[in-house]
């Protein structure tokens, strides 16, 4: 045990690192933030707006509790928190080490650069110093050359060198005894000696003498320059900084493709015109080219015609990308639809596109947005473009094939291509370093089960560096591992930073306020037990209440289909049952709730028999009109009370029941669960050859369940695969609306179409028949290509209905949150607050929260869980200094502030009727105070004295 | 359902005190509340009656209106009291107390409110003179009712009706549970009350009524008097324009004001339980005057009159009712309700916001739609005022 | 009619229904984005898109296939190729195609195997192509009159542009004998 | 005080505002918003964007708590005009302070004008963090219009 404080390097100082970073300093560890750029806010800085908002919301990344340890200001100004040290325009140089003790040194490049490592040559030959000079200025260095031992003597007594390297023959002082006087006038001179192959050794010689090395000649550049580097890094080495951290959290990011390498069908930097969506995000940007306007980046002139393709360096075997960038479809969603919004004089904004890839929980209906906004979706891949004609400039011609096979074309103004996402040169060159998996593209790899770990313990990763992510991916996976960051240091046995306050000698401050330190976990599967199993471990009590009479939710019917998740599933199981800092309330639900915030006293209460499971989660006396729950069973109540200062909704969710009326559920029709489970149960014969049509988008992604539910592609892909594993002579046939396998899922899709399952698009309104008797099923179709009539009979159908959550609104008020539109938990934003209700103290996780696949319910999981954790490790929370307060004299109880206030801080107290503020949910925005017509609410200096007083100050202020 | 009460001995005010006496009596209500004089003396001000013998002092229709009953009832209904209370309320004291309920100072739940067609008050100073110092005013109070509930006045004998109710746009009940259906009536044979809610089909069916209708001329009495009231409204608010279109002239008319704030004490929706003006909140250091009267050359106290009526008009931009307490109430005879009521009736067009007209309509600051206003937002839109 | 034609010869042929599912393998994952058909310059001629051929071969759709003229059109300019973003072996695919056409010997396919084998014949024979004896022994092979008739208005174009040469000179036989043999010996 | 006010940086001896309608200077007050206005103010700053000192910023946490009563005194006080400035709709960092402040200022628009304040002299803008540009554009602009429309007659006389 040692009193050290915790400390993490997170490297990249993106959205990722930020996120992990304030995660971690909110728990009161210390972070070491290294940013190679001279910001921080990475990507980000250059978005002024995010999908699927049309907003920013990046400042409410920000701790919402003791907020006066940050600098309370956007992060585009940058980022400053007591417990995290930034180092932006910063180098890593060296980690070394194992957890709980990794050894760091990092370098600025503003000190340390290398026009800080002047290079003398020496040399009685010009034509030697004049290409060493040559090839040595162009990498940087201040080269100087001497022709003989005497001037470069007098150089060296002129001033001070870093490297020399000097010739052995030279008429008048030889190289040795130039050595050895530079030595005398210079001691920590690097001197590489150049030599004739049959001199060799007396380089040797003069290596005894204190020469560091020899270059034999002639020599080839890359030699020199590899010599000359080394030598630098060594000497910059000596100057970088060193510390020593418990964790690392790699963070780095991803580089975009670069459309000009390669065949560059576009003609990125050849037609004007054509630019990158980065380069597009700019120009939309008041702050960027044209200002306020949309102009043209060469002419000058207002765009009116904007095309945008996707998939430009992804999902294209041209450029050596075979995966999917999940990100581009919405950015180009989002620009589209600003572009057509924010100016009107766009008339033509359409985007061509091979899958609009809108997964998740609310890009969907984003892309609706657009398609109302008048933004065209032209399902097509334009093959190249060539310049248009110079003397009569009218656009960029565009010519694609549509849907029907007939060719088309159009002029635009404007093509903006959507670069995928690509591993940089750091993340190669670091995962090389520390030996870390990577995957065939080389991004890091992590762990099956494990989010953001990697291979080497300690070593943690998120963001851009595991595969192209989305910000609401890289916020979950961050914070995912800052909470691996917080176990490894929490087993080194480290402390974390309490308040300053604590320990000020001035005295104590009064008005802290703690939480219980205790979890309630709402929803046994495997989100539920993973967030408890997070938090137990890091030393706090969890409460885990699970409807039914087992643990493992939708993971059990589900075990066998992922590969490795049945032990996963045993060990999680185990591991939550052998733990003893977790209570499991089997057969329970919650009743009823008392307490603030953060001083819940929650009931539990048994599930009825008579109840249906379903309906469980209900909290009961909502779901009874107001009837006390039954508490006779054997006269003592079976109730339990518990105290706590977080929850966590993981009530999970479930396949959606099909929305359209279904023929007779025939005897093959089966939703997606019930085949995997046909399926995993060996009910069909794979063995023999099969005839199955798969229906994607069954009720999702339509008006009522707008959402697509991002699982159900992938699953739909591995069972197609299974069948043609099965029996080559399967025939399986997939009917979807945009194939939804973002990221790294792509290959599947690959996989399938090579196995020779057949992929058939359809539009809403334009849905295959299906039919079904006694015999089996039936398949009518219109092949879009063909524009032929199909037919198919099928030994089964299978029907993707998607994710139903199962999260009840009365559940989430209980604890003062909601539902948001898709009956999914209501984050506090969807993109910087993800697994969070607007007070920061209700959690959620799993599919309750958003619909995804087991790596993304792990993550949220262990993402509420670091927001839990680092809220559990404080102590005590001392309020802002800006904390709104309530005159108490003046306050009528009209509770107009109450209803003003967006964050649910005030309320009244029933016990002394009068207004209070709860200190941690309130943000001191001052909204209460504007609303309040009596001066009751009050924001220390954001009040009407204070304000009336600036007022007159600026007013008078001379001109 | 409409009911209807025989009137007894041709008066109008007996027949109604019976049926408060009856409700009292039956039990279905525990108290009344209803205007009264408390002696000899010629002022009403609402009365909350528990006894059914003790009604005789009672004004249920007069032309004296010295409190709005608004605010009194906020004070009944703050919590709970387990009991059931009718109330009699002009169209204005409903307005104040819908208006109330919505701020969280009283609730409807434990009240039956009749409401009445009202025609009109008299000022303060109006009142004192046609009361004279008569011990029995049934007299002049019979002849009043039958005199302003069968046509428009505007004028009762040599006594203006108070400007606030000539230009009030609602003189009839909106969001009462029982609405009492005067105008036009046939008085001398009977009162005809209509059931606006189930709490107030309830209490007429307690009361054993017999069935009755809305008066025949009714309707068009109510039209006559909002063309009347619109033309009249619309004088009074060019008025107000001509005398406070400009910040020089709202000057001038509230030179006369002493800061004494009795306009926001009388007021029925100044709810709060001390006026920001009254607190430290408008408090300035000796210095800071000093530094007024350098830089206009002088400065008048109390200084913040403008301020504080601005302010007013502000809070109760869309709540004013429009009751015109604030003028009687004024000791430097201001008339302050003309200012208020042109300015407030205006500004709430703009939210589409009527005070009294629904429990349900929420405050306008207190909420907003993500889509709406957008003409007021950026530079270089010349927008309407 | 037509169908069961085709699928008849192709039965009797297991070496071209092999080919054929050569071809379907090549073009497996494609994903039906049209660069192919959308960078074609020939596209334009053809009586179905490469992209709608390629979704015939995928869903065994052989009659829509062989009835299709789009491989013969192929001019083997490997645009597709180049462009496909999944990397697919359009022209050789193309190329395939043609060839179980010509095996399979259909009629409607006829006039275009004989214009091939004048072409590769005549090249053969000389190392380059002259075009009016090629043409005359197309015409020969073809056995129908309406051909040369079809072609007069061409060739009398190409004559006033002094495209065809009747009387070329004659130099021996071309030394292309054995690469055609070479070939073809790879083929199998 | 958590509010900064922005001083002009000028050593030049004080100018007296002066009333005199051919030397006339408006002075106005811009109620700015911590997290998206002030952000673009000091991007307008560090890009060396220009614009007139006239406009006096006051940084507020949120546009949400700019209290009607803030305006009104800015105006009795001499204010020729008072400018309200915060986030986009949705980028408010309090959820929805912008949407609540739109419908005060429509509130005193709809009074203010009646007393013969010019509905131009009050103006509400979303102005995002990254809008350097425009913030500096739209000072530009709201001082010459105000310019056009000459001095607020509140700034003339003591109201009472």
């Amino acid at each position: 045990m040692t009193d050290q404080i915790g400390k993490t390097l997170v490297i990249g100082g993106g959205i990722s690192g930020i996120r992990a970073s304030l995660d971690l300093a909110q728990a009161g560890y210390q972070v070491l933030l290294l940013e190679q750029s001279d910001r921080v806010g990475g990507l980000l800085s250059q978005l002024d707006t995010q999908f699927p908002t049309s907003t920013c919301g990046m400042c409410r990344m920000l701790p919402m509790m003791e907020r006066d340890r940050v600098d309370q200001q956007c992060l585009r100004r940058g980022l400053s928190h007591d417990n995290i040290e930034i180092c932006v325009s910063t180098d890593l140089i060296s980690l070394k080490g194992d957890p709980g003790n990794f050894s760091v040194s990092f370098l600025s490049q503003t000190d340390g650069g290398r026009d800080d490592c002047p290079v003398l040559v020496v040399d009685d030959e010009k034509i030697v110093r004049d290409s060493m000079k040559e090839w040595l200025s162009e990498e940087g260095y201040p080269v100087q050359t001497a022709d003989s031992a005497a001037e470069a003597l007098n150089l060296l007594a002129e001033g001070s060198f870093k490297v020399m390297l000097t010739d052995i023959k030279m008429p008048g002082m030889d190289g040795v005894t130039l050595l050895t006087r530079a030595k005398e006038i210079q001691p920590d001179l690097a001197v590489v000696m150049m030599t004739a192959y049959a001199a060799v050794d007396t380089a040797v010689e003069a290596m005894k003498q204190g020469a560091l090395d020899y270059l034999v000649k002639p020599f080839d550049p890359d030699a020199v320059l590899q010599m000359v580097d080394r030598i630098f890094k060594d000497a910059v080495a000596e100057n970088a900084r060193k510390d020593t951290v418990d964790a690392v959290i790699l963070a780095s990011g991803a580089t975009f493709f670069q459309p000009n390498l390669g065949i560059n069908p576009y003609g990125y930097g050849r037609i004007p015109g054509v630019v990158t969506n980065l380069e597009f995000e700019r120009m939309l940007s008041h702050a960027g080219p044209g200002g306020m306007d949309l102009v043209h980046p060469v002419t000058g002139r207002p765009v009116t015609r904007i095309a945008w393709f996707q998939c430009v360096g992804s999902r294209d075997i041209q450029t050596g990308t075979p995966f999917c960038s999940s990100t581009c479809c919405m950015i180009s969603v989002k620009q589209s639809l600003l572009a057509k919004t924010m100016y009107p004089q766009v008339t033509e904004a359409c985007v061509f596109y091979m899958d609009l890839r809108t997964w998740g929980k609310a890009s969907d209906d984003y892309a609706r947005q657009a398609k109302k906004a008048g933004v065209r979706f032209v399902r097509a891949r334009v093959h190249s473009l060539a310049p248009g004609l110079k003397e009569n400039d009218t656009g960029i011609p565009v010519v694609w094939l549509d849907p029907s096979g007939d060719r088309r074309e159009s002029l635009f103004d404007l093509v903006v291509l959507a670069p995928g996402q690509h591993p940089d040169a750091f993340l190669s060159g670091f995962a090389k370093d520390q030996e870390l998996t990577t995957d065939d593209w080389g991004f890091v790899r992590p762990e099956p089960f494990l989010s953001g770990h990697t291979n080497r313990p300690g070593i943690f990763v998120c963001g851009g560096a595991t595969g192209p992510r989305d910000i609401h991916d890289s916020v979950t996976g961050a914070s995912a591992a800052a909470l691996s960051a917080m176990q490894v240091m929490a087993s080194a046995g480290r402390q974390t930073v309490q308040n300053p306050e604590k320990t000020e000698s001035t005295g104590l401050r009064s008005d802290g306020v703690s939480l219980f330190p205790g979890a309630l976990v709402i929803g046994g599967g495997i989100a539920g037990m993973a967030a408890a199993l997070a938090i137990a471990d890091q030393g706090f009590d969890v409460d885990l209440v699970e409807k039914t009479d087992h643990l493992g939710g939708n993971l059990v019917w589900l075990q066998t289909a992922i590969e490795g998740a049945g032990s996963f599933l045993e060990e999680q199981t185990a591991a939550v049952q052998g733990h003893d800092r977790i209570r499991i309330h089997t057969r329970t639900c919650v009743a009823d709730t008392m307490g603030r915030p953060g001083q819940w006293n929650t009931r539990l209460t048994p599930v009825k028999d008579t109840a249906e499971n379903t309906d469980a989660d209900r909290p009961e006396q909502l779901a009874e009109n107001g009837s006390p729950p039954d508490k006779s069973s054997g006269g003592k109540s079976p109730d339990v009370q518990v105290r706590h200062g977080v929850v966590v909704l993981a009530v999970g969710g479930a396949e959606a029941s099909p929305d359209r009326p279904l023929p007779d559920n025939g005897p093959g029709i089966y939703t997606q669960q019930q085949f995997q489970q046909a399926l995993d149960q060996d009910a069909i014969d794979t063995g023999s050859p099969l005839h199955v049509a798969m229906f994607q988008c069954q009720g999702s992604r339509e008006p009522g369940r707008d959402y697509c539910s991002r699982i159900c592609c992938p699953r739909s892909l591995d069972q197609a695969l299974r069948l043609k594993a099965g029996h080559p002579d399967s025939r399986v046939v997939i009917f979807y609306r945009d194939m939804m396998t973002p990221g790294l899922s792509e290959s599947a899709y690959t996989e399938a179409r090579k196995a020779g399952v057949v992929f058939v698009p359809y539009e809403p309104g334009n849905t295959p028949e299906l039919a079904a008797d006694n015999t089996g099923c039936r398949v009518n179709w219109t092949d879009p290509i063909l524009g032929r009539a199909m037919e198919m009979a099928a030994d089964y159908a299978v029907l993707a209905t998607g994710i139903q959550p199962g999260l009840s609104r009365d559940l989430a008020r209980l604890f003062g949150a909601d539902l948001d539109r898709s009956g999914f938990f209501d984050q506090a934003d969807i993109k910087w607050r993800p697994v969070e209700a607007m007070d920061p103290r209700v959690l959620a996780c799993g599919i309750c929260l958003e619909p995804g696949n087991l790596a993304l319910t792990l993550a949220s999981a262990r993402a509420a869980a670091a927001k839990a954790v680092s809220l559990l490790s404080r102590e005590t929370f001392f309020p802002g200094k800006d904390t709104a307060r309530v005159r108490s004299a003046f306050c009528s109880l009209c509770q107009i502030c109450i209803d003003a206030c967006p964050f649910n801080a005030r309320f009244i107290d029933p016990e002394t009727r009068t207004l209070k503020v709860d200190p941690l949910a309130c943000q001191g925005c001052g909204i209460c105070a504007a609303a309040c017509p009596s001066g009751a609410a009050v924001v220390t200096d954001r009040s009407l004295a204070p304000m009336i007083k600036t007022i007159h100050a600026v007013l008078n202020q001379p001109l | 359902m409409i009911a209807s009460i025989q009137t007894k001995d041709h008066s109008i005010t007996r027949t109604l005190q019976d049926f408060f006496a009856g409700m009292l009596k039956t039990g279905a209500a525990d108290a009344v509340l209803v205007p009264s004089r408390m002696s000899d003396s010629p002022y009403v001000k609402p009365c909350l009656i528990a006894s059914h013998d003790r009604l005789d002092r009672t004004v249920p229709l007069g032309p004296g209106f010295f409190v709005n009953a608004g605010p009194m009832m906020s004070r009944l209904t703050r919590t709970r009291a387990g009991s059931t209370l009718v109330a009699w309320l002009r169209p204005c004291e409903i307005r104040a107390f819908v208006e109330l309920t919505k701020l969280r100072q009283g609730a409807r739940e434990e009240v039956v409110i009749i409401g009445m067609d009202c025609p009109m008050a008299l000022s303060r100073t109006d009142y004192d003179d046609w009361a004279g110092q008569g011990n029995d005013m049934s007299d002049d109070v019979e002849k009043w009712i039958q005199t302003v509930y069968q046509k428009p006045v505007t004028q009762v004998d040599a006594w203006p009706v108070s400007r606030a109710c000539q230009v009030c746009d609602a003189p009839y009940p909106v969001n009462a549970d029982v609405s009492v259906m005067l105008l036009g009536g046939d008085l001398d044979r009977e009162i005809a009350l209509r059931a606006d809610t189930e709490k107030g089909e309830k209490l007429l069916a307690e009361m054993d009524l017999s069935e009755g209708q809305e008066p025949e001329r009714r309707k068009a009495l109510l039209a006559d008097l909002e063309t009347e009231r619109t033309e009249a409204f619309q004088a009074m608010d060019e008025e107000m324009l001509d005398q406070t279109g400009s910040i020089e002239s709202l000057n001038r008319f509230f030179s006369a004001c002493v800061n004494c704030y009795n306009c926001r004490s009388v007021c029925p929706v100044c709810y709060c339980k001390e006026c920001v003006f009254n607190t430290d909140a408008v408090a300035y250091a000796p210095t800071q005057y000093l530094s007024w009267a350098d830089k206009w050359g002088q400065v008048s106290l109390p200084n913040d009159t403008v301020f504080f009526h601005l302010t007013r008009l502000a809070h109760i931009g869309c709540t004013c009712v429009g009751c015109g307490q604030c003028t009687l109430a004024c000791p430097s005879h201001i008339p302050v309700s003309d200012l208020f009521i042109s300015v407030t009736r205006n500004a709430r067009k703009a939210f589409d916001y009527v005070p009294g007209r629904d429990d349900a309509e929420p405050l306008p600051l207190s909420v907003f739609q993500e889509s709406e206003f957008t003409d007021i937002v950026g530079m270089g839109n010349k927008e309407a005022t | 009619m037509h169908l069961t034609d085709i699928r008849e010869k192709l039965a009797a042929r297991p070496d071209l229904t092999r080919q054929l599912a050569q071809v379907k393998e090549q073009v497996a994952t494609c994903i039906q984005c049209g660069t192919c058909s959308g960078s074609c310059p020939n596209a334009g001629f053809m009586d179905m898109t490469p992209r709608r051929m390629w979704r015939a071969v995928l869903t065994d759709r052989v009659d829509m296939v062989f009835s299709s003229q789009t491989f013969m059109l192929c001019a083997s300019c490997y645009v597709c190729t180049l462009r496909c973003p999944r990397g697919l072996p359009l022209t050789g695919a193309m190329a395939e195609l043609k060839q179980v056409a010509f095996g399979l010997n259909l009629d409607r396919f006829k006039r275009s195997t004989l214009f091939y084998k004048a072409f590769m014949d005549n090249i053969r024979q000389y190392g380059r192509v002259r075009e009016t004896e090629m043409m005359a022994r197309y015409f020969l092979a073809v056995k129908d009159p309406r051909v040369p008739m079809s072609y007069t208005g061409m060739g009398i174009k190409l004559m006033a542009k002094h495209k065809l040469h009747p009387h070329l000179p004659t130099w021996g036989p071309g030394r292309l004998a054995p690469l055609f043999d070479r070939a073809k010996q790879q083929e199998r | 005080m958590t509010q900064t006010v922005m001083e002009p940086e000028q050593d030049s001896p004080p100018k007296t505002p002066s009333l005199n309608p051919d030397a006339f200077e408006p002075v106005a007050v811009a109620f700015v918003c911590n997290w998206c206005t002030y952000t673009a103010a000091d991007l307008a700053g560090t890009s060396r964007l220009t614009y007139p000192d006239n406009v006096r910023l006051v940084r507020v946490m949120c546009t949400g708590m700019v209290d009607p009563q803030y305006v009104i005194k800015a105006f009795l006080e001499g204010a020729d005009a008072v400018l309200v400035s915060g986030c986009h709709p949705g980028d408010c960092h309090y959820i929805n302070g912008n949407y609540k402040a739109r419908r005060r200022i429509k509130l005193l628009k709809q009074i203010l004008p009646r007393f013969g304040i010019d509905a131009q002299r009050l103006r509400l803008t979303w102005i995002g963090a990254s809008d350097g540009i425009e913030f500096a554009q739209t000072m530009t602009r709201f001082v010459e219009e105000i310019r056009g429309l000459g001095p607020c007659q509140a700034r003339l006389q003591q109201v009472i």
